[in-house]
């Protein structure tokens, strides 16, 4: 693979290693937050990509009404709509997330998830 | 276009608009109008069954004004009316007979709030099973995630906790893969849509333009939906938040909704991308192997469990490994003997959970197999009903599972060759592997109890719960016996679902 | 009717058995019973001498399946044998009269006395395999009783030895029975074999090996090596006149099935001059010469004798497996005289134990003087059995030696008599002595302190059946021409094939 | 329609004795007459030939069928009677045991479903009433209800349903390669010329393997020894009668009625099957020999015995298939009678081992009579039926001559040695002085009775057994 297509496809390859970077985040870390970090990463990531897919230079944005005519004047409205539902879904998962790390801390004062499951398992089931 | 042709769509809806209404009501009132919804959906989806056996095809659904390749619709078909019966009539037997012990998880001030996350999962499953659209996919998908994990963490429990921690990450970081996946794809279809989405995957399988990153794209969904759905290996988070859950949440998510994300599964395979693509990336032959390897290891394990609702939870490892080996076989016959073992594996494991629940309750709460020596003679209903669930679990004649394995073995023998073998053996194996941990487990209930073990005296389990239970059980009887009819279905509703 | 005779003569010690069992006039009273067994013996005798003079009956008693007949027969074989045995049987029985008095559970030892007479006889007058390996057997678990008479831990034991051994040769036996079925043209019995011996099912060295398997089973009762194990046990620890019809009579069952086999159901031919006739012989041979030297070994006197009919009753086997005229005309001598020899001196050393107190032989010094006839007739049997001229032992074996030196058996036609000149100096070492010490005192001038102080010669009801089997001995060893015409003509029939 | 009457009424009386709460004498009656009732269709069955009679479709190629052939008559039978016979023996037996209830009412529904099995029409409903036997005889076999029984059992099942599990492979074979699981007399693949053949054997082998866990063939035989701990009549009844010969009977039909004796002849498909049965012939005596424990021993010899039944019919001509049938029939009699009177001398007597039986013989001769006899014809003595069967079976495997069929002769006989070892040695030491004085408990005469009548049928079938043995040379003919 030439590496023009790297530099040449700029947003993609940015997305591709941010993805990576929250991925391994994702796994590796042990703290719960962190984690919620690398998550909201790759998420990023993902749309980013999804944005620059969408993306066709030279049109316009499909709520732009003045002297348009014809459908092909726009770009696809879809992956932008696809990357605003995920951005609300991150919202919310990160809330949730937060909301379930807040349940942990308080329960068993660390924020390390082996811990914490180690600490559950000898809690009555 | 008649009324009834509407039901699906007027399904989706009530449910989101009884999700919308039942958080202004009180417990008691939510209650009921969740068990109304989700009877009506239960009807309207019979309903839309008999519509579509009597249609010669499919009927696509707009919503909305724009048609394809634009504007949202979904497909009702034959398969996806079946799914939406099965599923919810699961789930409306799974919440008469086991509403009241989430009761006992919930306030009463916020009990409404369960209920919509109820009907927001059922919304979700209808959408998956419904659309035809990879964006509606992941939206619902996310929806669902998200109600289902709302579902489990009523359960204030440091244990539910950690599990359902572990099921966050892991279905987030399913869903960004998914979620990467339909981006890939649209990069290189410019499509989000099944129809359109399906004659452009030909053409780059025509052209041999993008073949890499088509593979990249059917390996990130397959993946996403594989953690999502807790196939062996990725099953990680499936058994502590089953057996952590509420009894009813973990009926639910674990006999409808990790079905729904099969269910999509087999729709991308079918509908978006061609079940010979597919075989030809060789992404059957890896599924194939992780469902027999679940099949195997997931019995395994929940022979070495000691908590009953741990070894309820790994058994659903092991059946979703049936599911997955029915797709790896890679022959209709073998996706038929899939979406068979999707409905059965519903209806047994949902009774599974709830008759496990009603043991415990008569058993002091306790979830070792000693304490509950003679549960079965404490709660007859309860035990019956269990050991039926497990008789179909390993598979006796009579019962669905039965059916299931008669299905998978002559699709596995019609391949011939290791694949043959693998599903033979595997399918014995198992089978002996499933009577070890649950006739164990139905031995256990009839035992004589211990001396020293003191039972507390429980509040009986009511007649309208046990009747159901005894009513579903016949489902799965019905499943044994009268499979001919659904499957022939399910057949004739695969061929029409490219 | 045809054959009724042959039915009367099994079903009558086997009723008589019962009524010993059952009937409360029979079995309540010692005098009654004696009177009662004596009376059935002494009609058996009767009966039986019958069916020896009448000539070739066939009864086929019932059909097990259509090709599975049970039938008796009375040919030539089963003449002579069963005259001998119901003969020995009753002399037995009547010196039992009594010895037995001072035993206990004398009513089951006489039920199953005549049971297994019932058996012997049946056995004798079988007319197929089948119905020889049924009484065979029946054979081996009614006459398990009287091994057992005692109840002893030691008598169980033998008892059980006894048992695993018979019936491991009986299932040797079975297995040539099922072999060789589908390989003779005849159910029954035939004089010189029904071998179909050009179309075997099997390979002919497998049939060979099948057919030695067989008589080795059978050899077992016959006390035969390898299968000799169990006699020395268990026949000295039944009472004495039983261990005297299991020693003499009994193991005389072995060589009768083996006879059977040879002469009626393989044929002599099928063997002759194969690997083996040259096994059989030299395991009779090693089984003579073993004997022996085990019996002189032997301290304890019934110990001895049965080691001595080990020994014996292979010279009979020697005589068989020569397979010639002269040698089968000593095998039959041998069986009548090792019969009536060796049933009078276990008799003889049962009056020894019962009168003087005394099991071993080395306790036997100036016995003579004690108890004068028993030890009279004890030597005169003796020289008999170590083959003194004129009486009976020595024409038996001066037959079965002639008839290896002339039979053309390579090796063994020298060996044969080589060995049984070696025997019967061994038989002289080891039965001799005895009746030295008891005469002469041996190396003590005073008697032995074992012998009891009452010792002295048993009543008449014990001496006078000695007494007419010393007379026998004597008697058939001056004319034993009475005999060999009889068996000569038996003989012939066997032998057709190859003279 | 009588089939179907059969089978289900003692189900049905089973099921519902629970919901009746009898007094004893009123259960008994009840329990007799549904036993009896249900013997007395499948006697009538029997003599009349009844049609076929389809009771449920799974599928369009899998039905529940059930029909009554020449060789379901020969099982049916044995079952109808001595299922009454057994549950006669029970009904005394039990009493002073815990949970009967329970107890009879799943011996009563295992009635009918190892009628069910004999009555099966095809692979399917026999496969069903074969999976629905071992579970409806497991409470039978963990009744006493202690760690040890209900280790047994779950031995038991765990045996029993992995067999099936792979008999399952075998049905699979069946359907696609031959469209039905019909019985069907020479098999489905007759007149066939097979493309597939190897594979099909592969299947026959698994098949064979399955079944032959109930059949109790050597690597897969331990269950059964185990499963002695049930109460006396289960042990008697199920595990030398009905369980044990339903995995043999299994194995039959779908050697002679599903694959079919041509395409398994000279191949590893018969030689496997008859290699194992011949070593577990000498390997259940030989294990039996080595236990002292009365009932594990008859349990070994079941297991020897089984072997016989399968070696004669996997010499896959009508004579071996004769032989082994007369062996079944055969066996169940004498095995069920040596069974019977042991639970006499369990129960009564507290004598469990084979060292305790001394003086037996004094305190019960008819019982002790009565073992001898059985012994005697186990032992094979002529002309007890014992005989009958080995010499037909040893004249099968004469006849087919080879290898493997001379060295299962030698399997026959070194078992007859054996067995006449094992068991005649107890009978002897029945008659010998006890060592200590039992503590006796007085004997019904119920029980003498009963076993005095199993015993004269053993006696007047080995007097006279032309017509059963015609029956049977029939049967064989007609399958072959």
């Amino acid at each position: 693979m030439p590496w023009s297509l790297l530099y040449e496809n700029l947003e993609q390859t940015v997305a591709v290693i941010l993805f990576g970077i929250g991925f391994s985040i994702l796994l590796l870390q042990r703290n719960l937050i962190r984690k919620i970090i690398g998550l909201n990463i790759m998420d990023t990531a993902v749309y980013l990509f999804l944005a620059s897919m969408g993306y066709i230079s030279g049109r316009k944005a499909p709520i732009v009404v003045d002297g348009v005519t014809e459908v092909t004047a726009y770009i696809n409205p879809i992956p932008a709509g696809l990357v605003l539902t995920g951005i609300v879904v991150s919202v919310s998962f990160t809330a949730i997330m937060l909301a379930l790390t807040v349940r942990l801390y308080r329960r068993y004062h660390t924020l390390d998830i082996d811990e914490i499951a180690m600490l559950a398992r000898g809690e009555d089931a | 276009m008649t009324l009834v042709h509407n039901f699906p769509f007027f399904s989706i809806l009530l449910c989101m608009a009884a999700g919308i209404f039942t958080s202004v009501f009180k417990a008691r009132v939510s209650k009921i109008l969740t068990l109304m919804v989700v009877g009506t959906v239960l009807v309207l989806s019979a309903l839309t069954l008999r519509l579509t056996l009597q249609l010669e095809d499919a009927y696509p659904f707009i919503m909305g004004h724009f048609p394809a390749p634009w504007g949202n619709e979904i497909r009702i078909g034959r398969l996806e009316a079946l799914m939406a019966t099965g599923f919810s009539a699961v789930m409306f037997i799974s919440l008469i007979a086991g509403f009241r012990h989430a009761e006992s998880f919930v306030s009463e001030q916020k009990f409404n709030l369960y209920c919509i996350m109820v009907d927001l999962a059922l919304a979700a499953v209808l959408v998956l099973i419904f659309t035809n659209d990879l964006f509606t996919v992941y939206v619902f998908i996310e929806i669902m995630t998200i109600a289902s994990c709302a579902l489990v963490v009523v359960r204030q429990n440091g244990h539910t906790l950690v599990a359902i921690t572990r099921y966050m990450i892991m279905h987030l970081f399913g869903s960004g893969l998914l979620l990467m996946g339909i981006a890939m794809l649209y990069g290189i279809t410019g499509h989000l849509l099944m129809v359109p989405l399906k004659e452009a995957v030909q053409q780059i399988v025509e052209t041999g333009n993008h073949l890499g990153p088509l593979t990249v794209v059917i390996a990130l969904i397959t993946a996403g939906l594989a953690i999502k759905s807790a196939m062996f290996p990725f099953h990680g988070w499936a058994p502590d938040t089953y057996a952590f859950a509420p009894p009813v949440s973990a009926a639910i998510l674990s006999g409808i909704i990790s079905k729904a994300y099969i269910f999509v599964l087999i729709k991308f395979f079918y509908r978006v991308i061609g079940l010979e693509v597919i075989i030809s990336q060789q992404i059957t032959q890896f599924l194939f192997v992780c469902g027999v390897a679940g099949m195997i290891i997931g019995s395994i394990m929940a022979i070495s469990q000691r908590d009953i609702r741990r070894m309820i939870a790994y058994s659903s490892v092991a059946q979703i490994g049936y599911i997955y080996m029915g797709l790896g076989i890679g022959t209709r016959a073998g996706v038929e003997a899939a979406l068979f073992q999707m409905l059965v594996h519903a209806a047994v494991k949902s009774l599974l959970f709830l008759s496990t629940y009603e043991l415990i309750n008569v058993s002091g709460d306790r979830k070792r197999f000693h304490y509950l020596h003679g549960a079965g003679y404490r709660n007859v209903p309860a035990g019956i009903v269990f050991t039926l669930a497990a008789m179909s679990m390993v598979g006796i004649p009579f019962t669905g599972g039965f059916i299931v394995k008669l299905n998978l073995a002559i699709s596995g023998i019609a391949i011939g060759g290791w694949v043959r073998v693998m599903v033979l053996l595997a399918l014995a194996l198992s089978t002996l592997l499933n009577s070890v941990y649950f006739l164990h487990t139905v031995v256990s209930i009839y035992r004589k109890p211990a001396e020293d073990h003191i039972y507390p005296e429980t509040p009986k389990m009511p007649a309208y719960a046990g009747v159901t239970l005894f009513v579903s059980m016949l489902l799965v009887v019905y499943l044994g016996i009268g499979s001919e009819p659904i499957l022939r279905v399910i057949e004739t509703g695969l061929k029409t679902f490219s | 009717m045809e054959g009724l005779l042959l039915l009367i003569a099994i079903l009558l010690p086997a009723v008589g058995s019962l009524l010993v069992m059952f009937l409360p006039w029979v079995n309540e009273n010692r005098n009654n019973r004696c009177i009662f067994v004596g009376a059935v013996m002494v009609l058996e005798c009767i009966v039986v001498l019958l069916v020896a003079l009448s000539g070739e009956q066939t009864l086929v008693l019932f059909e097990m399946t259509k090709d599975l007949p049970i039938a008796l027969r009375s040919d030539g074989t089963s003449r002579v044998f069963s005259a001998v045995m119901a003969l020995m049987w009753t002399i037995s029985g009547f010196y039992s009269f009594g010895y037995m008095k001072h035993e206990q559970n004398e009513k089951s030892y006489y039920a199953f006395y005549l049971m297994t007479l019932a058996s012997l006889i049946a056995l004798t007058l079988s007319g197929t395999m089948v119905t020889m390996y049924l009484f065979f057997e029946m054979m081996t678990f009614i006459s398990m009783p009287m091994v057992l008479h005692s109840r002893s831990k030691e008598a169980v034991a033998a008892g059980i030895k006894y048992l695993i051994y018979s019936v491991a040769g009986a299932t040797m036996g079975l297995l040539g029975i099922f072999m060789l079925t589908p390989n003779i043209s005849s159910t029954f019995f035939v004089a010189g074999g029904s071998l179909m011996t050009d179309q075997l099912t099997l390979p002919l060295a497998a049939m060979q090996a099948v057919i030695l398997i067989t008589l080795i089973g059978f050899g077992t009762k016959a006390g035969m090596f390898p299968m000799h194990g169990w006699l020395p046990t268990a026949h000295p620890v039944a009472p004495s006149p039983a261990s005297a019809v299991l020693s003499g009579v009994i193991t005389k069952a072995g060589v009768l099935c083996i006879f059977r086999m040879i002469f009626y159901v393989v044929g002599p031919d099928f063997i002759r001059g194969t690997w083996v006739q040259w096994t059989l012989l030299a395991c009779a041979t090693i089984t003579v010469f073993m004997g022996s030297m085990l019996a002189l070994r032997e301290k304890q006197i019934k110990k001895r004798l049965a080691y001595s009919s080990v020994s014996q009753v292979s010279y009979v086997l020697c005589g068989v497996f020569i397979l010639d005229t002269m040698a089968l005309e000593g095998a039959f001598l041998q069986i009548v005289f090792h019969a009536l020899t060796k049933d009078a001196l276990f008799l003889c050393a049962g009056a020894i134990i019962l009168k003087a107190g005394i099991s071993r032989v080395d306790e036997m010094q100036n016995l003579g003087k004690r108890m004068p006839w028993t030890m009279w007739m004890f030597t005169i049997c003796a020289i008999s059995l170590v083959g003194i001229p004129p009486l009976g032992g020595f024409i038996a074996k001066w037959h079965i030696a002639e008839g290896a030196l002339t039979s053309g058996t390579q090796v063994f036609s020298w060996l044969v008599p080589t060995v049984l000149l070696v025997s019967a100096m061994l038989t002289a070492g080891y039965l001799l002595p005895p009746s030295v010490s008891a005469f002469f005192g041996g190396m003590a001038q005073t008697e032995s302190p074992a012998i009891r102080e009452d010792a002295k010669d048993p009543g008449l009801l014990m001496l006078v059946p000695i007494g007419i089997l010393t007379l026998a001995i004597i008697i058939l060893g001056a004319f034993p021409s009475i005999m060999i015409e009889n068996f000569d003509n038996v003989i012939n029939t066997l032998l057709k094939g190859a003279l | 329609m009588i089939l179907a009457l059969a089978v289900a009424l003692p189900i049905v009386a089973g099921a519902l004795l629970p919901a009746f709460r009898f007094e004893k004498a009123r259960r008994d009656l009840y329990m007799m007459t549904s036993a009896v009732l249900a013997s007395t269709l499948t006697f009538y069955a029997l003599i009349a030939d009844q049609p076929a009679i389809n009771i449920i479709s799974l599928n369009h190629f899998l039905d529940i069928t059930l029909k009554l052939d020449d060789l379901g008559k020969v099982f049916a039978g044995i079952i109808a009677l001595l299922w009454p016979v057994s549950l006669l023996y029970a009904t005394d037996y039990m009493k002073g045991h815990g949970k009967q209830t329970s107890f009879f009412s799943f011996f009563l529904m295992s009635y009918g479903v190892t009628l069910g099995i004999a009555m099966s029409g095809n692979l399917l409903t026999l496969y069903v009433f074969y999976e629905i036997m071992s579970l409806s005889t497991l409470p039978l076999v963990m009744h006493g209800g202690s760690a040890k029984s209900i280790k047994a059992g779950l031995k038991y099942l765990y045996y029993s349903l992995g067999g099936s599990a792979f008999a399952f492979i075998g049905l699979v074979y069946l359907v696609y390669y031959g469209g039905t699981t019909e019985f069907v007399p020479g098999g489905l693949f007759q007149g066939v010329s097979l493309t597939h053949s190897a594979q099909l054997r592969l299947g026959y082998v698994l098949c064979f393997l399955g079944f032959s866990v109930k059949a109790a063939v050597f690597p897969v035989h331990g269950w059964l020894p185990e499963a002695a701990v049930a109460p006396t009549p289960v042990t008697a009844l199920l595990h030398a009668v009905a369980v044990v010969k339903s995995g043999v009977f299994a194995i039959l039909r779908v050697t002679y009625f599903s694959f079919g004796v041509t395409m398994l002849r000279d191949s590893y498909a018969q030689y496997v099957p008859l290699a194992l049965s011949a070593f577990t012939i000498v390997y259940g005596c030989t294990m039996a020999l080595k236990e002292k424990h009365l009932k594990r021993r008859l349990a070994y010899s079941t297991i020897s015995n089984l072997s016989y039944i399968i070696f004669g019919a996997m010499l896959l001509t009508p004579h071996g298939l004769a032989a082994g049938l007369m062996h079944l029939v055969f066996h169940a009699l004498m095995k069920i009678t040596l069974f019977l009177i042991t639970g006499v001398l369990n129960e009564r007597a507290h004598i469990y081992d084979v060292g305790e039986m001394r003086g037996i013989g004094r305190q019960l001769p008819l019982l002790a009579a009565l073992f001898t006899l059985g012994s005697l014809a186990m032992t094979g003595l002529p002309p007890l039926i014992g005989f009958i069967s080995k010499w037909y079976l040893a004249g099968a495997a004469a006849q087919v001559g080879g290898t493997l069929p001379i060295l299962g002769i030698v399997a026959l006989l070194i078992s007859a040695l054996l067995t006449g070892i094992y068991l005649m040695v107890p009978a002897v030491t029945m008659y010998t002085r006890p060592s200590k004085l039992a503590a006796w408990q007085p004997v019904e005469t119920n029980f003498s009775v009963l076993l005095a009548g199993l015993s004269a049928l053993i006696l007047a079938l080995s007097l006279y057994s032309a017509p059963l043995l015609n029956f049977l040379n029939n049967t064989a003919r007609g399958a072959v």
